[in-house]
C-alpha cells in the first residue's frame, strides 16, 4: 500500500528526519491560509500515488502569495495519469546545494533489505544507476544486525561526507531503516534527500510502500486502504473487498481463473493468439461459489469487456464449487456476454456436469479455450 | 524422451523420500486437515500434528500436539508442514527450526516480508532446507507428497520440475503425464518475494539426483531470480537439458518497487528479459505450456 | 528504578495483559469516590517502593463502602519500614483459584535474559523454589530470537496449562516480555499472577525495575527517578544528583574510597578491627575536586557520622584533585568531625603536600588507616 | 615464592602480548585520549583511533578514523580498547566485532544490561573475546596494557590476576610488587552483571600460560559466578594455586532481583557463600587486601 508524500513526510518527521516544514491542503481557501503561515516561496505538490508526478506538471513553486493561490487552484483541477488531484501538499523551498538518494527494499537473492544511496539523486536516479553503477552504493542488510549507526557511516563515508556531517546524514540513514522495520515497509526512500546550502540534509520528498501482507500489524492504514484508494477503478475495488487479485488491462477479453502464474499464462496465449485480455483476474486457492460468482460479477462490470473466458485448473479448487458459482452469477446478474469455460481437475465430472446440464459447455484444453474465446472476441463479442 | 528411459525402482526424490516423517503444523484448520487426509491417502508418512490448543485431539487419527517440541517427543519428525495463518506463521516455522526440524514446507501464502526475512535468516544459520512461503509444496510421484497439489495429475518419471507458480505447475505437469513424461520431483518455490530454496538451489539438487534426467524451469516476471539462474546455467556449463516457461509476456510493467527496486533489478524483471537470458544461457524456452513436453522430447 | 505497583500496571494494561480494575488515590476522600466507581469488594494497597509491604499490613481488603474509607485513612497515615505512604491503589478484589508466578532476569553466567515461571506463586514463591526446585521452571531466552508465542506456550506446558488457557496465559508471558524489552527492564514480574475462578488470567500484583544505565532511553523516567524518590534519604538523593553511588548504614564511621571493591573492603577492614561504617561513598574514577567536595559534604551531612575515613588509590584518580576537593570542601563546610586520609597512587606527592601544608596528616596503607580510625570512633569520634 | 624463581625472558601474556596491534574506539573523548598517551608510553601498540566525524585529525600522533572499517584498510587491527560513552558503546562493540575484530576491552561504564547482553551474543557467535565493559582493561606488564590501570604499580612476575573490581586490584597488585610478588597477566572482568569473560575464563586461559604460576583471584558479592568458579576448580581440579580476596563482608543483603533474582542465584551472593565455597574447593581466601601475598608465599 502507497503512502502519500504527506503521510511519509509526517512519519519522518516523527521519527527525527528533517523534513521541510508544510501542511495539507484541500482548497484553495486553506491553501491560502497555509501558506499566509509558512510565507513564500513556497513549493506546491500534488498528493497522488502515481508514481512521475514532477515529470507531470504536479510539483509547481510560488514565490508570492497570489502566486500560491494561482497555482493551488490549478493544481486542484488537475488529473495526472487520469488521477484528479485532490490535495496537495504546501511547504518551505529548500535552498538545494545537492540533490542525494538513499532508499531501502528487499533483496530477493540475498533474502534480505539492502539500503541504496548515491550521492547524485533527484528525478534521473535510475538513469545514474544505469550509466554510472560506480556511484550507487548497495549495502546489504544483516536481518539479526538491522541497519546501525555504525553502518549508517560506512555509508556516509562512501558518499563522501565526514566531520558532522556524517553524523548527521548517518542518523538519518539510521532512522529511515528504524521506519522501515517498524511499518513494514517494502520500500522506502528519500528522493532527493537535499544538501542545503548550509550543509544540513533535509528529506525533500520521500515515498513508502507498506507491505499490504502486513497490514494486519497496522490497523490505520489498513482502515485507510479501502477508504481513500481513491485512484482505483471500481472494480478493482470490489476485486479488493472480495479478495481477488485484480488488474485491469486494455483489451476486451475478460479472463478469470486460479492462480497467478496460470491467468498470467492465460494473458500470454490468449495474445499468443491475437486476442487482447481486458484484466487479470486471479481467484486464489479453494475459491468458493461465492468467490467465483464476486469475481464473475466484477469482470462483467467492466464494458470494456465483450467476451469472458474462465480458466480453472482444480487442485485445491473445486471444479464443482466453480460451476456452482458461476450459475450463481448467472442467477444474480443478467450475462449476455458470450464465456468461454476451461475446467478441469479436482472434482471435474461433476463441474462439468452442473454447467453442461444448463447448456453451458465446458472445454479442456486452456490452449483450445483461448483460441476459441480469441476468436468469438474478433467476431465483435456477440 | 526415449533417451530417458522409465525404470521400475526409483531412487530417492530431491529433498523428501518414503521415508521423510513430517509433522502438520496447523493441522486443525480446514485446508491443514484436507491436506493431511489427502497426504496420509497418498503415501506421506505425517506422524502429528500441532496446533496450539488443541493438543489432545486427533486429525485424521494423527495426534495432534500443543508444541512441536511435544510432537518430537513422541515422534521421529524430520519435517514439518505448515499451514497456519499468515499472522502466526513465522512463529511456527521459528517454532520447528528452532526445534531442529530441517526441512519446512510453508503452504501458507501472504506472509509479511519482513516475517519471512526473519525465517530464512534463522534457516541459513541452521542449515535447514524451506520450500516456500506461499508454495503448494513438493511431491515426489509415487512416493511422497508435502504440499496440496493434486496427485493425480503427477506419475513417477525421469522429468525434475521446480516453479514459482501453482496452477501453471499442475498446468504443466499434467501434459506432461499426458504425454507419458513421468516426474522425478515436482517443486513448487512458492510465489512470494522471498523464499527459501530458489531457482539455483534446486539445479544443484536435481544435477546430483541420478533420478532426473531433465529439468522444466516455470518461472514468471518479477524479480531477477530466472536472469540470475541463467547465468549460473551457463557459468557453470549445467550437464543436465532444461525446459523453461516464463508467464507474463503480455503483463504490462508491474507494480515496480520505487527507484531502489529498479535500481537493484536494473532491465530484470520482465518476461522478455527472463527469456532473452535462459535463451542466451542454452536454456529451451516454450511459448505455450503444452510446448514444454514437444521440447522435452527433442 | 523501580517502578510502583500502579506504574507497573497501567504499562501490563496498556501491553494487553489483564490487570484488575484500579484507580491510585492520594486522599481518603478521592479513595471514596474511586470506590464508589469501582464498587466493593475492593483491595486497597499502600504504594511503597519496599518490599514486603503484604507482610507489613500494606494490603487490606474492603468489602462495604465505609470500609474502604477507614482502610484507606489507615493506610495514608502508615509508614512501611520507615517509608510514609503517600498514595494507594484500589482495585477490584479478584476471586482466586490459583496464584502463579512468573518473572524475567537476567542470567549473568548465560549472559540472557531467563524467564521463570511457577504454578505456585504467591509471597512464598522463594520458599517454594528452595524447597520444592522442581515447582520452578527457567526458561533461558536467547537474546537475538527473544521470548516468542511458542516459547511462551513451551512454559505454559510445563506449568500444566491446555487448551484455551494455554494460549491466553502464553499471550501474557509474551507481552511481558515485549514490557521487558521495550522498558529496558532488568526485573519485571508478576506475583501472582492469579487464575481466577472462571479461568481466566489476571497480573494482581507486578514489579518493574528499569536499568538505571538504560534511563537515557527512558526520559519520562529518568525525570522521575529524581522527582519522586520519596524513599529515600537526602544524603542518597544529593548522591544520585551528583553521580556518586552512596548506600546508607548503619555504624558512625563515614566512609569515601574510589571504585565499588575498594570502598567495600575499606567497609570490611573497619568491620574486622571492631568498627562500624556509617556508609557507602564510591566517587568513581577521575573524580574531579568538586565531586570530591560533594562527597565529603554529602557524609558529614549525616548526623550519625562521628569520624570520616577517606581511602584512596589514584588510578584514573588524582591525588592531587582529591586533596583540592578535601580544601574546597573544608572551606565551604565548617569540618569539625575528624577525618583520617590514605592517599595513594597517581600523583601521590602533590596530594600529600597539599593536604600536610595545611596539618592534615596523609597515610600510606589503607589496613593501618583503618586501624586508626576505629580507634578514633572507639574514643567517641572527638 | 622461592618456588616459582622469575625468569629474565618472559613468555607472552594471556590475550595480549607486545605484538597486538590495537585501536582505540572513542579516542578523542577526554579519556581516551589520555589513556592513548600513557598505553603508547607503556609500549602498547596503538595503530589507530576511531570517532565518527572527527575523521583525518590525529591523536598522539595516532591517526583518527570516522569507521573502524576505515582503521582497519590502513592498519593491521588484533585488538580494539573502547572508551564510546555509554549510549554508543555497544554500537562500538558491534561495529569491532562486525569488522572480524576477535579482542575488545570495554572500558565505557554504565552500559545497559541489554546492550550488553547483545555484544556478549554477537561475540560469542563469532567467538570473540570481550574483557569489560566496565573494566580497568588487562595489562601483561613490561609488554602491553590495554586499559586505564596505573601501570607504575605491576611488575613483571608469574602470578596472574583476576579482578571483578578496579581499584581493589590495584591496592592488591601494588602490594604483591611491594612484596617483589610480579604479576604474568592482570586482567579486570569488569563490575557489571554482564561481563565477556569470566573467572572460569581466565582461569583457564592462565592454566595453559607458562608464565603463570599462581592466581589471584578478586571476586565480590553479587552474582553466583564466584561459586560457580568455586565447583569449576573443585570439579577440574584446578593445577595452579589460587589465593582469593572477596569485598563485601560487611555489606548488607544488596539490592536483591526481586523473586525471580533470589530464585535464580538461591543462596548465593553474599561473601560468606563465596568464601565458604571457594574454601571448600581448596582456594586460601584472604581477610585483608594485604593478606594476598602472605597466603601467596606459603
Amino acid at each position: 500500500m502507497k503512502l502519500f508524500e504527506y503521510e511519509a513526510k509526517n512519519i519522518l518527521s516523527a521519527y527525527g528526519i528533517p523534513t521541510p516544514k508544510g501542511e495539507l491542503a484541500t482548497s484553495v481557501d486553506q491553501a491560502r491560509k497555509i501558506a499566509e503561515k509558512l510565507r513564500p516561496p513556497l513549493v506546491v505538490k500534488a498528493q497522488v500515488l502515481v508514481a512521475g508526478r514532477g515529470k507531470a506538471g504536479g510539483i509547481l513553486f510560488a514565490d508570492s502569495l497570489a502566486k500560491v493561490k494561482k497555482v493551488a487552484e490549478k493544481l486542484l483541477k488537475m488529473e495526472i495519469k487520469g488521477i484528479p488531484v485532490k490535495s496537495i501538499w504546501i511547504e518551505e523551498k529548500i535552498e538545494i546545494k545537492k540533490e542525494l538518494y538513499f532508499g531501502i527494499t528487499t533483496d530477493r537473492l540475498n533474502k534480505s533489505y539492502v539500503a541504496i544511496a548515491s550521492s547524485i539523486g533527484g528525478m534521473d536516479i535510475e538513469e545514474i544507476a544505469e550509466k554510472h553503477p560506480e556511484k550507487i552504493i548497495k549495502f546489504l542488510i544483516n536481518p539479526k544486525m538491522g541497519l546501525r549507526s555504525f553502518h549508517a557511516r560506512q555509508i556516509a563515508r562512501k558518499m563522501g561526507y565526514e566531520g558532522s556531517q556524517l553524523n548527521a546524514i548517518g542518523k538519518i540513514f539510521e532512522r529511515l531503516y528504524k521506519i522501515n522495520i517498524d511499518y513494514d515497509a517494502e520500500l522506502i526512500e528519500m528522493n532527493p534527500i537535499v544538501e542545503t546550502a548550509e550543509g544540513k540534509f533535509v528529506a525533500a520528498d520521500a515515498r513508502i510502500i507498506i507491505d499490504d501482507n502486513a497490514l494486519f500489524r497496522h490497523p490505520q492504514y489498513k482502515k485507510r486502504f479501502f477508504e481513500s484508494e481513491s485512484e482505483l477503478f471500481p472494480q478493482e475495488i470490489e476485486a479488493m473487498k472480495n479478495n481477488l487479485a485484480y488488474v485491469k488491462l486494455e483489451g476486451n477479453i475478460g479472463v478469470i481463473g486460479n492462480g497467478a502464474g496460470l491467468v498470467m499464462a492465460t494473458l500470454d496465449t490468449i495474445q499468443l493468439y491475437g486476442g487482447k485480455p481486458a484484466n487479470f483476474l486471479d481467484v486464489g486457492g479453494g475459491a468458493s461459489a461465492e468467490k467465483i460468482a464476486a469475481a464473475l460479477k466484477i469482470v462483467l462490470s467492466d464494458p470494456d469487456v465483450k467476451t469472458l473466458f474462465i480458466n480453472i485448473l482444480g487442485g485445491i479448487t473445486r471444479c464443482d464449487e466453480v460451476a456452482k458459482g458461476i450459475l450463481e452469477a448467472k442467477k444474480k446478474i443478467e450475462v449476455t456476454k458470450p464465456m468461454v469455460i476451461r475446467l478441469v481437475g479436482t472434482n471435474e465430472e461433476e463441474g462439468k456436469r452442473i454447467l453442461t446440464e444448463v447448456g453451458i459447455p465446458v472445454l479442456d484444453s486452456m490452449e483450445e479455450a483461448a483460441e476459441k474465446v480469441v476468436e468469438i472476441s474478433r467476431k465483435g463479442g456477440l | 524422451m526415449s533417451k530417458y528411459p522409465e525404470k521400475e525402482a526409483y531412487n530417492l526424490g530431491i529433498i523428501i523420500d518414503k521415508n521423510t516423517h513430517a509433522i502438520v503444523q496447523g493441522i486443525t484448520g480446514a485446508q491443514g486437515s484436507f491436506h493431511t487426509r489427502l497426504m496420509l491417502e497418498y503415501g506421506t508418512k505425517i506422524v502429528a500434528g500441532v496446533t496450539p490448543g488443541k493438543g489432545g485431539t486427533k486429525v485424521c487419527n494423527i495426534p495432534v500436539y500443543d508444541t512441536v517440541e511435544e510432537a518430537q517427543e513422541n515422534h521421529p519428525v524430520d519435517a514439518s508442514i505448515i499451514f497456519v495463518p499468515a499472522p502466526f506463521a513465522a512463529d511456527a516455522a521459528l517454532e520447528a527450526l528452532e526445534n531442529g526440524i530441517k526441512i519446512l514446507v510453508i503452504i501458507t501464502e501472504h506472509i509479511p516480508i519482513k516475517d519471512s526475512i526473519e525465517i530464512m535468516e534463522y534457516a541459513k544459520r541452521v542449515n535447514a532446507t524451506i520450500i516456500g512461503p506461499n508454495t503448494p509444496g513438493i511431491i515426489t510421484p509415487g512416493k511422497s507428497k508435502l504440499g496440496i497439489m493434486p496427485a493425480h495429475i503427477f506419475k513417477p518419471g525421469n522429468i525434475g520440475m521446480v516453479s514459482r507458480s501453482g496452477t501453471l505447475t499442475y498446468e504443466i505437469a499434467s501434459s506432461l503425464t499426458r504425454k507419458n513424461l513421468g516426474q522425478s520431483t515436482c517443486l513448487g518455490l512458492g510465489g512470494d518475494p522471498i523464499t527459501g530454496l530458489n531457482f539455483i538451489d534446486t539445479l544443484k539438487m536435481f544435477e546430483n539426483d541420478s533420478q532426473t534426467r531433465a529439468i522444466v524451469l516455470i518461472g514468471e516476471i518479477g524479480g531477477n531470480l530466472e536472469e540470475l539462474t541463467a547465468e549460473y546455467i551457463a557459468r557453470e556449463k549445467y550437464p543436465k537439458p532444461i525446459v523453461a516457461f516464463i508467464a507474463g509476456r503480455s503483463a504490462p510493467p508491474g507494480k515496480r518497487m520505487g527507484h531502489a527496486g529498479a535500481i537493484v533489478m536494473g532491465k530484470a524483471g520482465t518476461a522478455e528479459s527472463k527469456i532473452k537470458a535462459l535463451k542466451e544461457a542454452g536454456v529451451k524456452v516454450a511459448e505455450k505450456p503444452s510446448d514444454v513436453a514437444k521440447l522435452l522430447r527433442i
